[in-house]
């Protein structure tokens, strides 16, 4: 085999109450991209962050270059020219894309002035490689979750570093914009760079991985070259089990119309018609940006209409808060899970109830705990929620089961209408069957589910029909049989179809 | 040196104001000294401008030079403190504007004249009824005013003064920030620590009468002497609760300020220092 | 059971300083731990704790209020300007009462309507009321006077019932009310859902405008009970009644371990911090410390209290 | 052109108000707007606004900085009693800054290192300050003398340059230098940063615990240099000087547009949020209003003012 030139040998970490690893080994190779695996929770970004010096490990050892090193904090990793983009978003949303791209490394003057004129020309070069067309002094605030990650990506770019760990760095991209990540990350690997990628996408891995090395439980599975093992074999260890078809879609008798919505209109929708039947499941795709989480947040009452109507199940409704969405029988289950989805500093069960705790309590709003507590049981049990009890802190849960947890909140409402915003973002792919199960469940009961996802094969294999936006415009509307990817991309450019 | 702007010109209107720069009105002394200045502007028919200084030198300071920007014909100062009020004097010095300073004196500056009653004689007043009260000897509670301030200096330093001849011994010395609700608690305190006490000198009235309610509380009897003389102070004299408490006449002082500012308006001459007499009222 | 005490201990590192300092001052001077100083200390404390208790719902929900004091003054002031004029004593209570609530609703109100930071909100309200109150008062003291209703009102604060005064029971009631709904009630949980995250707590369909002005609203009504403790007390309502209370309640908060970002802590962290300045307070007052030193030792032990208290580091 | 203005009125909200509040009070008041009133105004602005400048740093950080009153009375204290023992002026002065710097980076070690909430750490160290600077003072004012040492030492204060006084300098170069640093160094690059996401930060290698230490060390700087401005002024330093202090540094600093959250608002702000406090506190006493209606007043234009600076609704 190729010269590593990282080694992680028996790396442990204990939490309070949770073992995270156990013991687990990792290579990283001169020039190669290593595939990180794993199931939501395996360990995979607990890994991670001790080899970029953010936790400190319990017990183990890491080899570079063949000498052991202790890393204490993020700036001896980059020191060590070890970068990291890290699953969640960390970016001064204040700052400008070239200021977040340099933090802690701007070039000065002898006064100790900002270079500012040489900051931002190379930021420019660092984002024209990444085609992220944005001023590089826009504030990254202004931005979209996904253009942000992209900024995210530039800032470890321009780390300039030897070994570059990417967390999930697709998970809130479009293919167009992962393209030129794929683009990128090749030409880092044809300079001799390594990389760690972890994703739960696993089309992207045999994309652009030349190893895989597979956690479970916060064990070391196994490590392999990307040739010697096929999709099936990954999914095999990383659940430990054999895993059906990945888009169950099922087809169910479609009822009344359940949601209208007519002309709808404010800052970031323009004109928005359309209806959606019990049992029917619509993709709502589109480019980043093209204004799908807004028509979304604009359904839930996030955000106040200038002009149009919303009637549920015939009635015309005044929808001013989530509150009254959620009365109104519709749920949301939000794209920025930190910001929004859950409440993080609360536990499981707590996170769970708090859309429905008028259902939960009696008399001067007394919660009754026993009910509470089954409750959430249920959600865990019937999510897969991967957590040493109903207590744990919602802060403690990996990405995919706070996902998980977020759903359940929404589910919890007994809606009549479920939005879902990019609902397996993080998601792994046990996990992610588990979701589309719980979906067609309810699609079965006769929910209508209107499905945002910048997952093309996702949209396709769950929806019965595609609604796709562009800047703030339903561009075109396709039956679940006339759509492919293709059509799919070209109402998404906003280029109107031909035929029909 | 200050630029020297011209010499303001009278001008009908403003003639008769005249400032008062107060140390502050979050006490009733301050307050009735107030009262009485005001009473008397109205009888004579001038107007009154009161600011307050918060007990802070520099407010003060600031209070002066507004009082100078707005051109006012004499300016009564009672001051925060005698050594930092200096500087405020001379700004008014500078613009010939006549200072009188009322209850605390000015250690530096030019002061056509100073009405006062003496707090540390006032104190001395106190510490000698006590004297008198408990035949020379027994154990006393002092209750301090904000440290720092200059009241709490002075009636401190007269009170301890007059008592360093006797057997008085003081037991307690706790600051209560001339506040009745902490002269309340810090006395209930006091009262758990000491076994046995036969009196209590106040800076104020205001902790005093918390120290009276903690004394009622605890079913003790202790004579509990005050300092400013308000109305509530009287009224438990008057009642027989408190043994006395030493009258420094504020409004009386507010009212002789304005008086003889109105005199050095006219041109009269004044006298240099007023004093205005202390009493000790008892029942 | 042993494993459990520990645990406790680890958790409220606030309380074993409470022990340790009351044993210490135990030593050191015998007349501290005496029924009657311990009631003392209990009474004295009850107007920082129903203070504290307000504060706490409004800490946990991220905000601060620095108004207390003056909503303290105001309440005291028109109580006992009520009391005087003659008024029911029951009547009088309620209007004070109203007042604070009132008072409180209006922070409430434009910080979560009006969308401005907590800090300068309470800030402006605090310097308004407290004007208010100068004007009301005409900067003196109102003298509940020695009517009967006088004497039935100064009970709430001067009164005893089994040899025990009334504000300690005030105070016990308030902490009892205020730990059950901040643990058992649907309030009390979006109230630390809306400290740690306002957003989330929005888009699980709660009205979180509607949780702000009911914590300022209680935290109102509280500092106006405590006003009216002090006024029964003292027969009397000061003009300048609470100045820098607020200081005290927070400090008592956030002694209790309740995080000022919002989201963590609770009530029963709060009486252990009342409990910790309150001891504080009548130790150094048993003990004669001259009040310079009391100061500079108040700040040392706010200080070390809160640095054993801290999070433990990952 | 025109849209530049347009824009720059919208984004400084609290400028328009400063300006309308000014052009009102010249129309009641003709001695307001004269150039030895606004030297007047500027004059009693420094010290706040030097205060606010260095609280400005803490607060875009997040932080709060409670203790710079009781700094600024121990340096005020420190170099009074230098200058009154005949020592050299300059070396007083220095003295008593080292000592405001030792003071804040006090505050910034236990804030970083020691994990605790600033809120409650600069209260202990208020509180810690102030009894020292009583124990230091014995509670008594120390007078600067009138030796030579002190005339050239109380220059400071009430001296003059080209017909302006000096503290107006000081504060003109202590808002620029400050602008300076948060727009074009690192370390105010790094202020914001911390201040809008800690996390982050830290990610990107930046030692947020130096940055801390280092606003609350500025911080602690600039309230001794505003110690050292009152005292020359007085030529005298108080005990009890700058009491309360902290609360209209903050009110400058949040008038200004800076948010308590930390991250975003500026100097420029703050140099507008003193400035409106300076010319309320001139313009109340210039229109005679009585000192209880002034606080009713003030707390009335700090609700006003922020309601109307506030960050539109989406
Ligand atoms: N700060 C923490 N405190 C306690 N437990 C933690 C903490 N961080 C992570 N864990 C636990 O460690 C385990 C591994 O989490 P980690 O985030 O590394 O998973 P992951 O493999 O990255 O999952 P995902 O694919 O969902 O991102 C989980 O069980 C998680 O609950
Ligand atoms: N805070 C903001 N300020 C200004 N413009 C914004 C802001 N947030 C979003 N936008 C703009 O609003 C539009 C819709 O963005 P949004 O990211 O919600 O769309 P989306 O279709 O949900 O895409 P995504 O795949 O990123 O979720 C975009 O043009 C975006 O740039
Ligand atoms: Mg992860
Ligand atoms: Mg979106």
């Amino acid at each position: 085999m190729s010269d590593s030139i990282i080694k992680m040998k028996g790396v442990t970490k204990e939490f309070p109450g949770v073992k995270a690893l156990k013991s687990v080994d990792l290579n990283i190779y001169k020039g190669k991209i290593m595939a990180l695996l794993g199931e939501n929770g395996a360990g995979k970004s607990t890994l991670m962050k001790i080899l970029t010096g953010v936790y400190e490990k319990t017990t183990g050892e890491i080899i570079l270059n063949g000498k052991p090193v202790q890393i204490k904090n993020t700036r001896e990793a980059q020191n060590m020219g070890i970068a990291i983009i890290h699953q969640e978003l960390n970016l001064i949303s204040n700052l400008s894309i070239g200021e977040n791209i340099f933090l802690g490394r701007e070039p000065v003057n002898s006064f100790g002035k900002i270079e500012w004129s040489k900051l931002y020309k190379a930021a420019k070069l660092i984002m024209d490689r990444l085609g992220i067309t944005e001023k590089p002094e826009t504030l990254v605030g202004e931005l979209s979750i996904g253009k942000q990650q992209m900024v995210e990506i530039a800032k470890a770019l321009s780390l300039n570093a030897q070994v570059i760990v990417m967390d999930e760095p697709t998970g809130a991209l479009t293919d167009k914009e992962t393209d030129s990540l794929f683009r990128v990350i090749r030409e880092l690997k044809a300079e001799g760079r390594s990389i760690v990628y972890i994703s739960h996408r696993l089309k992207e891995i045999f994309q652009i991985c030349d190893d895989v090395t597979i956690l479970r439980d916060g064990q070391f599975i196994a490590e392999y070259p990307i040739n010697d093992v096929n999709e099936d074999k990954i999914i095999e260890l990383m659940v430990g089990r054999k895993l059906s078809e990945q888009y169950p879609r099922i087809n169910c008798q479609l009822g009344e119309n359940l949601l209208e919505v007519k002309n709808l209109t404010n800052a970031y929708v323009k004109d928005i018609s359309f209806s959606i039947r019990s049992g029917e499941i619509v993709g709502l795709a589109g480019l980043m940006g093209s204004g799908r989480t807004e028509l979304a947040r604009t359904i839930y009452g996030v955000y106040g209409k200038d002009k149009g109507e919303i009637i549920v199940q015939g009635k015309a409704v005044d929808i001013k808060s989530p509150g009254q969405a959620i009365r109104n029988g519709i749920s949301y289950v939000s794209e920025d899970r930190k910001g929004n989805g859950v409440v993080l500093g609360l536990n499981i069960k707590e996170n769970i109830s708090l859309s429905v705790l008028q259902k939960l309590s009696g008399i001067f709003g007394i919660i009754d705990k026993k009910k509470e507590e089954n409750a959430a049981l249920d959600s865990i049990q019937g999510m897969s929620i991967k957590t040493s009890g109903v207590k744990q802190l919602v802060k403690n849960l990996s990405g995919g089961n706070q996902q998980k947890v977020s759903l359940s909140k929404s589910l919890m409402t007994g809606p009549k209408i479920l939005i879902l915003d990019e609902p397996t973002r993080g998601v792994d792919v046990g996990a992610k069957k588990e979701i589309y199960d719980i979906i067609n469940q309810f699609k079965q009961a006769g929910m209508s589910i209107i499905m945002i996802s910048s997952e093309i094969p996702e949209i396709l294999g769950m929806s019965d029909r595609i609604m796709v936006m562009h800047e703030g415009r339903i561009s075109g509307c396709i039956e679940r049989e006339q759509a492919d990817q293709e059509r799919i991309m070209r109402l998404a450019v906003g280029q109107r179809e031909v035929t029909i | 040196t200050a630029p020297s702007t011209t010499q303001p010109e009278p001008q009908k209107e403003e003639a008769k104001k005249i400032g008062l720069v107060i140390s502050t009105l979050n006490n009733p002394f301050f307050v009735s000294l107030k009262d009485g200045a005001e009473a008397k502007a109205k009888e004579l028919g001038y107007e009154l401008v009161v600011l307050d200084s918060q007990n802070d030198p520099a407010k003060e300071m600031s209070n002066v030079e507004d009082l100078v920007t707005k051109n006012v014909a004499v300016i009564l100062i009672n001051p925060t403190d005698s050594d930092a009020v200096g500087n405020a004097v001379k700004a008014a010095n500078d613009k010939q504007i006549p200072v009188i300073t009322l209850d605390r004196g000015a250690n530096s500056g030019e002061v056509v004249a100073h009405i006062a009653s003496d707090n540390v004689a006032g104190g001395k007043m106190a510490g000698e009824y006590v004297i008198e009260q408990l035949g020379g000897k027994g154990k006393v509670v002092e209750l301090e005013g904000i440290a720092g301030t200059s009241a709490a200096r002075d009636r401190g330093q007269g009170f301890n003064d007059a008592i360093k001849a006797s057997n008085i011994e003081v037991v307690a010395k706790q600051t209560a920030d001339f506040d009745r609700t902490k002269g309340l608690s810090v006395m209930e305190n006091i009262l758990q620590a000491q076994p046995e006490i036969n009196a209590v000198f106040a800076h104020n009235d205001e902790m005093a009468l918390g120290a009276l309610q903690a004394i009622k509380a605890s079913g003790k009897t202790i004579m509990v002497v005050g300092f400013d003389a308000t109305d509530d102070a009287v009224k438990a004299v008057e009642a027989g609760e408190m043994a006395a408490t030493v009258a420094q006449q504020p409004a009386k002082i507010g009212s002789l300020g304005v008086e003889n500012a109105v005199k050095v308006l006219k041109g009269e001459a004044i006298e240099k220092s007023i004093p205005v007499d202390l009493q000790l009222v008892t029942k | 059971m042993k494993k459990a005490l520990k645990e406790f201990l680890i958790k409220n590192k606030s309380f074993v300083v409470l022990v340790i300092f009351c044993i210490i001052v135990s030593i050191v001077n015998e007349r501290f731990f005496t029924v009657s100083n311990i009631l003392n200390i209990l009474r004295q404390t009850s107007i920082n704790s129903v203070i504290a208790v307000g504060m706490t719902f409004v800490i946990l929900t991220g905000g601060i209020d620095l108004s207390v004091g003056s909503i303290l003054a105001i309440s005291g002031a028109v109580v006992a300007a009520m009391v005087s004029q003659g008024n029911n004593a029951f009547i009088a209570v309620i209007a004070a009462l109203a007042i604070g609530a009132a008072l409180g609703a209006f922070n409430g109100l434009i910080i979560s309507k009006g969308k401005i930071q907590p800090f300068i909100a309470t800030l402006g309200v605090m310097t308004l009321v407290r004007g208010y109150t100068l004007v009301f008062t005409d900067g003196k003291p109102i003298s509940a006077g020695s009517s009967e209703a006088a004497s039935a009102f100064s009970n709430i604060g001067a009164g005893y019932f089994l040899g025990i005064p009334l504000p300690i029971y005030i105070m016990i009631i308030v902490f009892g009310l205020a730990y059950y709904i901040l643990k058992h009630t649907r309030t009390g949980r979006y109230v630390y859902s809306l400290g740690c995250n306002e957003e989330a707590t929005i888009y699980s369909g709660i009205n979180t405008d509607r949780i702000k002005i009911l914590v300022y609203t209680i935290s109102g009504l509280l500092a106006a009970l405590a006003g009216i403790i002090i006024t029964a007390r003292l027969s009397s309502a000061q003009p300048q009644a609470g100045t820098g209370y607020e200081l005290d309640a927070i400090a008592a908060v956030v002694l209790g371990g309740t995080s000022l970002a919002g989201g963590s802590g609770g009530i029963f962290g709060t009486v252990i911090g009342a409990l910790i300045i309150g001891v504080l307070n009548n130790s150094l007052n048993l003990m004669d410390v001259s009040s310079y030193y009391q100061l500079l030792l108040k700040g040392l032990v706010i200080l070390v209290a809160v640095l054993l208290d801290r999070k433990q580091k990952k």
